[in-house]
């Protein structure tokens, strides 16, 4: 029993990174109606930029007279911020060009571009293409609990991923440039009439979906210990499965379908007999059952065609 | 004169809204109906159901005595219900030509073995398709006769309607959709459209036309039966005439107009 | 008039030659900076090309008056290219590859190019067919010829499993199935152990054709041409073929289809249309490419391994197609071998390889979509 | 005019090439080419680099020294651990006609595609890094010789040090699918066992994974007295401190693919007691072995020389004795004379037996104490002021 209490924990944390990388998937379908494939390297961009901003802050001494609890939050904003902003970068420059392109277009190009972003992290370190050690900048301490082991730092993942989400819907349904971006998601043509500045609410839209994105790499590294330039593609493939699964578009989606890929695989790997190199498998293996036979997700509405 | 096609009762329902909601429509061999209606009267969408790129959430449609409920786009389409686009759907990056061919597709069977393996037969099946798509490109335009290798992404928005009717008359249709085909034409144009569905229903016996359109002048012409849509449902029916007398369908347009003049 | 053609022939031939000589020395050239020289050269010629109308008029006159004098002398040119790299393999084996690729490609032009399906499973089906072989030779000792077919075969049937989801997707879900398919047959390939696993399948028997193993030098007017010659011509024949299949598919029924499919998909379906089967007959036609080509790879390297079928090689053959010019089969092969080539010019540059793939589809994609050799319209004859 | 400039044009037309033909030159150049060729950039690239520049400098040091009749040239080549690559490099040497022999590799998947090549070229070649059994003893090509111990080689140690000596008895096996992997799983279980241990689970996972709490939670239920780890430097850190973080605080042991100092900086606190083996001595117990760090650092390399940089200078010093005995040209006699060598090198004596494999074994025990190895025997462990897990 202490055994599966501990793997729904383990299913829970996995559950959240893939979660906040799916949450940006579906506000950019939901703006732009555009699958941004490069969003799982951006989201591991963001963790690559704390890496950067740690060491640069360690080699400045800022860390010695910043306590830690105010240092960390502080390093994470400004990984964020960054983020967002070189995500609203890549909108302008490689998927603004193809608004009105066909779709196709868009896709690989996002594609390719996933791969500019992982050579020139890979490039820009020395050794790139080995992982690169994250700072361990949440506490370590741990303690057990009736055969179950919570550690803070588990605590903190999961404490950040709700209140971000939390934070997000309250930043979607109180605020203009959240009415904004509803009403773009809802019909982008008839926003522009009623006066909303498109380009202006889908960067917005970019930002945020980046910054939530740096967020889940951050999280990633911190969970891992590790970074590695590549994590992003497979990131960014179940980042899209988890917003599929929930329903593309849908952010509550994003949120089950996170959940839901985050036990497949963790149970995949606990519990079936030689399963543990399969995990990624099963994972699929669900997406492409959704995707054939219930294509529209879980929460998902069914879309109809405009003719 | 048997009848082409009826629906009884059809009706679909996007989440609570029924765009078309239980409509009684008939048409009969070589006949030629105006569907009618305000904006957002589902018009549209009942094209939409009878080629079947939606399924119809209640209601029949029967063409030439079977159901074509359920039957995917392209078997519909095979079966000869042939139709335009509102915002015309011609393959852009395509030839005029290649357009009409396209057009023919249902009756053409070469696969891809005849295509590697069979290369007369092949070669025999374009030549025939090309002879039949400059003879009938050349029926509704010289001008697209003659360009018939331009990018159909090229041509002026009339041709596009007259290739976009000629595309659909490859397949050799027995009932024909055609979505407001006058949509953004000069009157000389539109004048030269209606020209044209007079030649079709000429040279093809037998095929019926249901039309979507907002010029009346139009339907006047060239529909012998007018059934006016709103909200989803059939509001009326009859002559041209008896329409344009109906009190419901007045109101619906009438509505429309006074909110037309507000904004 | 007769000396007139001839003399025509002549001059054409010697444009041939001329270029033909120019991209055997820019092969054996393998100081950096002479390849920089050789390609703003190609370049300049190109671009020369582009701007005097004249001489452009001239030349594709003088090649569409004598297709078959064209055709032919660039058949045997490229015929005597072993001859000409004859002191090294390495050269023959660069053409062996940019073949392998130009195959690959050709296949995903049908789904990329033709119908705007976006697969990302090339390295599957290629992956497929090399092991699919391999393992019929190695373990029952199935002669290479008939791996040829199975391998493809059973590439195709993997493009139809892959294509029944297309029944229901499309777009991005459709590109979404593609990935993950790629990814699980890799992951399988790694951890099934019948598949060897990751350490692949080593040993595999080359071919033997009328006594001749692949594997042996190729004696030829006396000449000892380096054992790669043998697939060097194999590869020929089998560029050729899939060219003429692909120029087949383009001008039949077939080929206009999955155009259609690409410019409207909705329209396609309203002219009759059944959208669902010919885009699973484009993953199967472009699996069965795919499958030959790694039938013929497994055979040449004589060891395969997971490595060699992982995502990147999709995205490669993408960038090739998208950089020569989609549906447009003579711009897909030069896509293929430039940058099969390429990077083995540049191979101090070998890091940068995969970045500047991606720039290549990023810049290709913004600025010259079509590619450099763009689509051409159908023309029939009267 | 306008005829000139045409005549200009085609005169540029034809004089550019002519200019970049005949400036080719291609000649060949009068020194003796050796051939490298490793992972000079991808994941393993630190690998790769370091011998690289350790054969360098072997070659450096022979040009310098003036004993030898030619002058040496290295021609490094990259294969970016993809066999691919690496055969298209292969073939780019045996092309060469003034290469000579060659040395290469430290993927065994690389190797096993390329080896066929020198032996189809007789070009005579030596593994310096890759550990795949059957590079030598499935193959048994007389032109390849290997200066690595197998994997096989390596295991049998360290099970009679941990399960003879230290007696932990209940084992878990954790190994990567990676042929290195695989092969260490296949080696370690029957020695293992044959020395009476208990072998509780055994999980595979796939190179690149980084979260491994599912199967450690699961070992954890199974309660064993230690893991064991067969893999490289990454997984085999990440899955030492996971085993932290899921409370799974049991000995943890593996294969030398992990003694790097990189795991003890991604293990962190956790690589305290650590426990694995390594091929040959500490370079600074070697013979000669101060010298050659001496020198490496007098060379200006930046990177350093790694794992395997001592393989690749011994390597380079093989080839180079056997061209100086036979000479460059008759390449059945570098063969010949490589099978039969007894080279005193940096690693000791090393020559080679019947299938080429080395017969130089030697195994080093380290144990990682403060986030450094530190060899067994001088570690505090067993001394007895530090203690490893129960």
């Amino acid at each position: 029993m202490a055994e599966i209490l501990q793997q729904l924990i383990n299913a829970l944390l996995l559950g959240c990174t893939y979660t906040l990388i799916a949450i940006g998937f579906n506000l950019f379908f939901g703006a732009l109606n555009v699958v941004h494939f490069s969003h799982g390297d951006v989201c591991i961009l963001g963790a690559f930029m704390t890496l950067i901003l740690y060491e640069l802050a360690k080699f400045l001494g800022v860390v010695t007279f910043l306590p830690g609890f105010l240092f960390v939050p502080l390093l994470i904003i400004v990984a964020m911020i960054l983020t967002g902003l070189i995500g609203t970068f890549f909108e302008r420059v490689v998927i603004r060009p193809f608004r009105y392109a066909p779709l196709l277009m868009v896709l690989v190009a996002t594609v390719a571009l996933g791969m500019v972003i992982r050579e020139t992290v890979r490039l820009s370190f020395p050794h790139g293409s080995n992982p690169q050690i994250f700072p361990r900048i949440l506490p370590q301490a741990s303690f057990e609990w009736g055969g179950v082991l919570l550690r803070a730092d588990n605590m903190i993942i999961f404490g950040t991923t709700l209140f971000l989400i939390s934070m997000m819907f309250l930043f979607i349904k109180r605020t203009r440039i959240g009415a904004a971006i509803r009403a773009v998601s809802q019909d982008s043509e008839a926003a522009a009439m009623m006066g909303i500045n498109i380009d202006r609410t889908v960067a917005a839209t970019f930002l945020i979906g980046s910054a939530l994105g740096a967020i889940a790499g951050i999280l990633i590294g911190a969970y891992n210990n590790i970074i590695r330039f590549d994590m992003g593609l497979m990131g960014g493939v179940k980042g899209f499965s988890a917003a599929v699964v929930g329903g593309l578009g849908n952010v509550y989606g994003a949120i089950i379908g996170g959940l839901i890929l985050g036990v497949v695989e963790t149970f995949a790997a606990a519990f079936i007999p030689g399963g543990t190199p399969y995990t990624d498998v099963f994972a699929f293996l669900v997406v492409i059952f959704f995707l054939v036979f219930k294509p529209s997700g879980i929460l998902g509405e069914k879309v109809y065609e405009k003719v | 004169m048997g009848r082409l096609l009826e629906t009884e009762k059809l009706t679909i329902r996007f989440g609570g809204l029924a765009a078309v909601n239980e409509v009684d429509f008939t048409i009969d061999h070589g006949e030629a109906v105006g569907l009618i209606g305000p904006n957002g009267s589902g018009k549209t969408t009942f094209f939409n159901l009878l080629t079947g790129i939606y399924k119809p959430t209640g209601g029949v449609i029967r063409y030439c005595g079977e159901s074509l409920v359920g039957l995917p786009t392209f078997k519909i389409a095979k079966q000869g219900v042939a139709r335009t686009f509102q915002n015309n759907r011609l393959f852009l990056n395509l030839t005029v030509l290649d357009n009409v061919l396209i057009g023919m597709h249902p009756h053409q069977d070469s696969t891809w073995f005849d295509a590697v393996f069979r290369r007369s037969y092949v070669e025999k099946e374009v030549e025939q398709g090309v002879e039949k798509g400059l003879g009938l490109l050349s029926q509704f335009s010289q001008d697209l006769a003659k360009n018939c290798y331009q990018r159909a992404g090229d041509l002026p928005q009339a041709d596009r309607r007259k290739l976009e009717i000629c595309r659909a008359l490859a397949s050799n249709p027995r009932l024909l959709l055609l979505d407001e085909p006058s949509a953004g034409m000069t009157p000389a144009e539109t004048e030269e459209l209606m020209e044209d569905i007079r030649k079709v229903r000429q040279k093809i016996g037998g095929i019926g036309i249901i039309i979507i359109e907002h010029d009346m002048a139009v339907i006047r012409e060239v529909a012998e039966r007018v059934v006016v849509l709103n909200y989803g449902r059939k509001i009326a029916e009859g002559t041209f005439r008896e329409i344009s007398n109906n009190e419901l369908v007045l109101e619906a347009y009438l509505g429309r107009e006074e909110q037309d003049a507000q904004a | 008039m007769l000396p007139r053609t001839i003399g025509r022939a002549i001059l054409l031939l010697s444009v041939e030659a001329f270029f033909f000589i120019l991209f055997a020395a820019f092969m054996k050239t393998y100081d950096t900076g002479k390849v920089i020289a050789f390609l703003l050269f190609f370049i300049g010629v190109g671009v020369m090309f582009r701007k005097l109308d004249r001489a452009r008029l001239a030349l594709t006159d003088l090649f569409k008056e004598m297709k078959i004098v064209a055709g032919a002398g660039f058949v045997l040119m490229l015929l005597t290219l072993p001859f000409i790299f004859q002191s090294s393999p390495y050269l023959v084996h660069i053409c062996v590859m940019a073949g392998l690729f130009a195959i690959l490609a050709l296949g995903l032009n049908f789904q990329l190019g033709s119908t705007n399906v976006v697969n990302f499973a090339t390295a599957a089906s290629y992956g497929i067919g090399a092991y699919a072989s391999a393992l019929l030779a190695v373990h029952f000792h199935i002669s290479f010829w008939l791996g040829l077919v199975v391998g493809g075969s059973l590439a195709s049937l993997f493009g139809l499993l892959l294509g029944i989801p297309c029944m229901k997707t499309k777009d991005y879900y459709l590109s979404l199935v593609t990935i993950a398919f790629g990814l699980i047959v890799y992951i399988l390939l790694v951890n099934f152990s019948w598949t060897g696993g990751p350490n692949g399948i080593p040993n595999i028997p080359p071919p033997s054709l009328f006594g001749h193993s692949f594997k042996d030098p190729l004696s030829l007017f006396g000449y000892q041409l380096p054992f790669q010659s043998n697939y060097y011509y194999l590869i020929f024949v089998l560029v050729g073929g899939s060219i003429f299949v692909a120029n087949r598919l383009h001008h039949s029924r077939v080929g206009l289809t999955w155009n259609a499919i690409r410019e409207d998909e909705i329209a396609a379906r309203c002219h009759g249309i059944d959208v669902t089967w010919y885009k699973i007959l484009a993953f199967c036609i472009d699996a069965f490419f795919g499958g030959v080509a790694g039938t013929v790879y497994a055979h040449y390297i004589g060891f395969i391994s997971p490595e060699n079928f992982a995502f990147i090689v999709s995205v490669v053959v993408v960038t090739m197609v998208i950089l020569g010019g989609m549906d447009n089969v003579f711009g897909v092969i030069i896509g293929a071998i430039l940058l099969t080539i390429l990077p083995e010019k540049f191979r101090a540059f070998e890091d940068f390889r995969v970045l500047i793939y991606g720039v290549i589809v990023v810049t290709m994609l913004m600025f010259r979509p079509q590619g450099l050799f763009p689509q051409k319209m159908r023309i029939y004859k009267k | 005019m306008k005829v000139f400039r045409h005549k200009a044009v085609l005169f540029l037309l034809l004089a550019i090439p002519i200019f970049l033909i005949s400036s080719d030159g291609w000649a060949q150049s009068k020194v003796v080419k050796v051939g490298f060729i490793g992972p000079l950039t991808g994941p393993n690239a630190a690998q790769g680099v370091g011998a690289r520049n350790a054969f360098d400098l072997a070659i450096r040091e022979a040009n310098a020294s003036g004993k030898y009749p030619f002058k040496f040239e290295m021609v490094a080549l990259d294969d970016a651990s993809d066999p691919a690559t690496g055969v298209a490099a292969a073939l780019k040497l045996v092309s060469d006609p003034a290469v000579a022999a060659a040395s290469g590799h430290w993927n065994s998947p690389v190797a096993l595609a390329t080896i066929h090549i020198f032996h189809t070229y007789r070009i005579p070649f030596i593994v310096w890094g890759a550990i795949h059994p059957d590079i030598t003893g499935f193959y048994k090509y007389p032109g390849v010789n290997r200066v690595a111990p197998t994997l096989v080689q390596e295991n049998g140690p360290l099970c009679d040090w941990v399960i003879g000596e230290l007696g932990y008895k209940n084992i878990s096996i954790i190994s990567d699918t990676s042929s290195y992997g695989e092969m260490n799983l296949k080696a370690f279980r029957p020695m293992a066992e044959a020395k009476g241990a208990k072998i509780l689970s055994v999980d595979s996972v796939t190179v690149g994974t980084t979260d491994f709490r599912p199967i450690l939670t699961k070992v954890k239920g199974l309660n064993p007295d230690a893991v064991y780890f067969g893999g490289v430097v990454m997984e085999g850190a990440l899955v030492r401190d996971q085993m932290e973080k899921v409370g799974l605080k049991k000995l943890f042991f593996a294969i030398s693919g992990i003694k790097d100092d990189k795991f003890l900086e991604v293990a962190g606190p956790s690589g305290e007691g650590v426990l694995t083996i390594k091929p040959g001595r500490p370079i600074d117990k070697l013979e000669g072995g101060t010298r050659f760090v001496k020198a490496y650092e007098g060379a200006g390399y930046r990177e350093p020389f790694g794992a395997y940089g001592p393989n690749a200078y011994d390597s380079a010093g093989i080839i180079l004795e056997a061209i100086s005995k036979t000479g460059p040209e008759d390449k059945a006699a570098i063969t010949k004379y490589i099978r039969g060598v007894k080279y005193k090198g940096l690693m000791g004596e090393t020559s080679f037996d019947a299938t080429g494999q080395t017969t130089n074994v030697m195994v080093s025990r380290f144990v990682g104490q403060g986030g450094k190895w530190v060899t067994w025997e001088e570690s505090e462990y067993i001394k007895g002021s530090r203690k490893l897990p129960k």
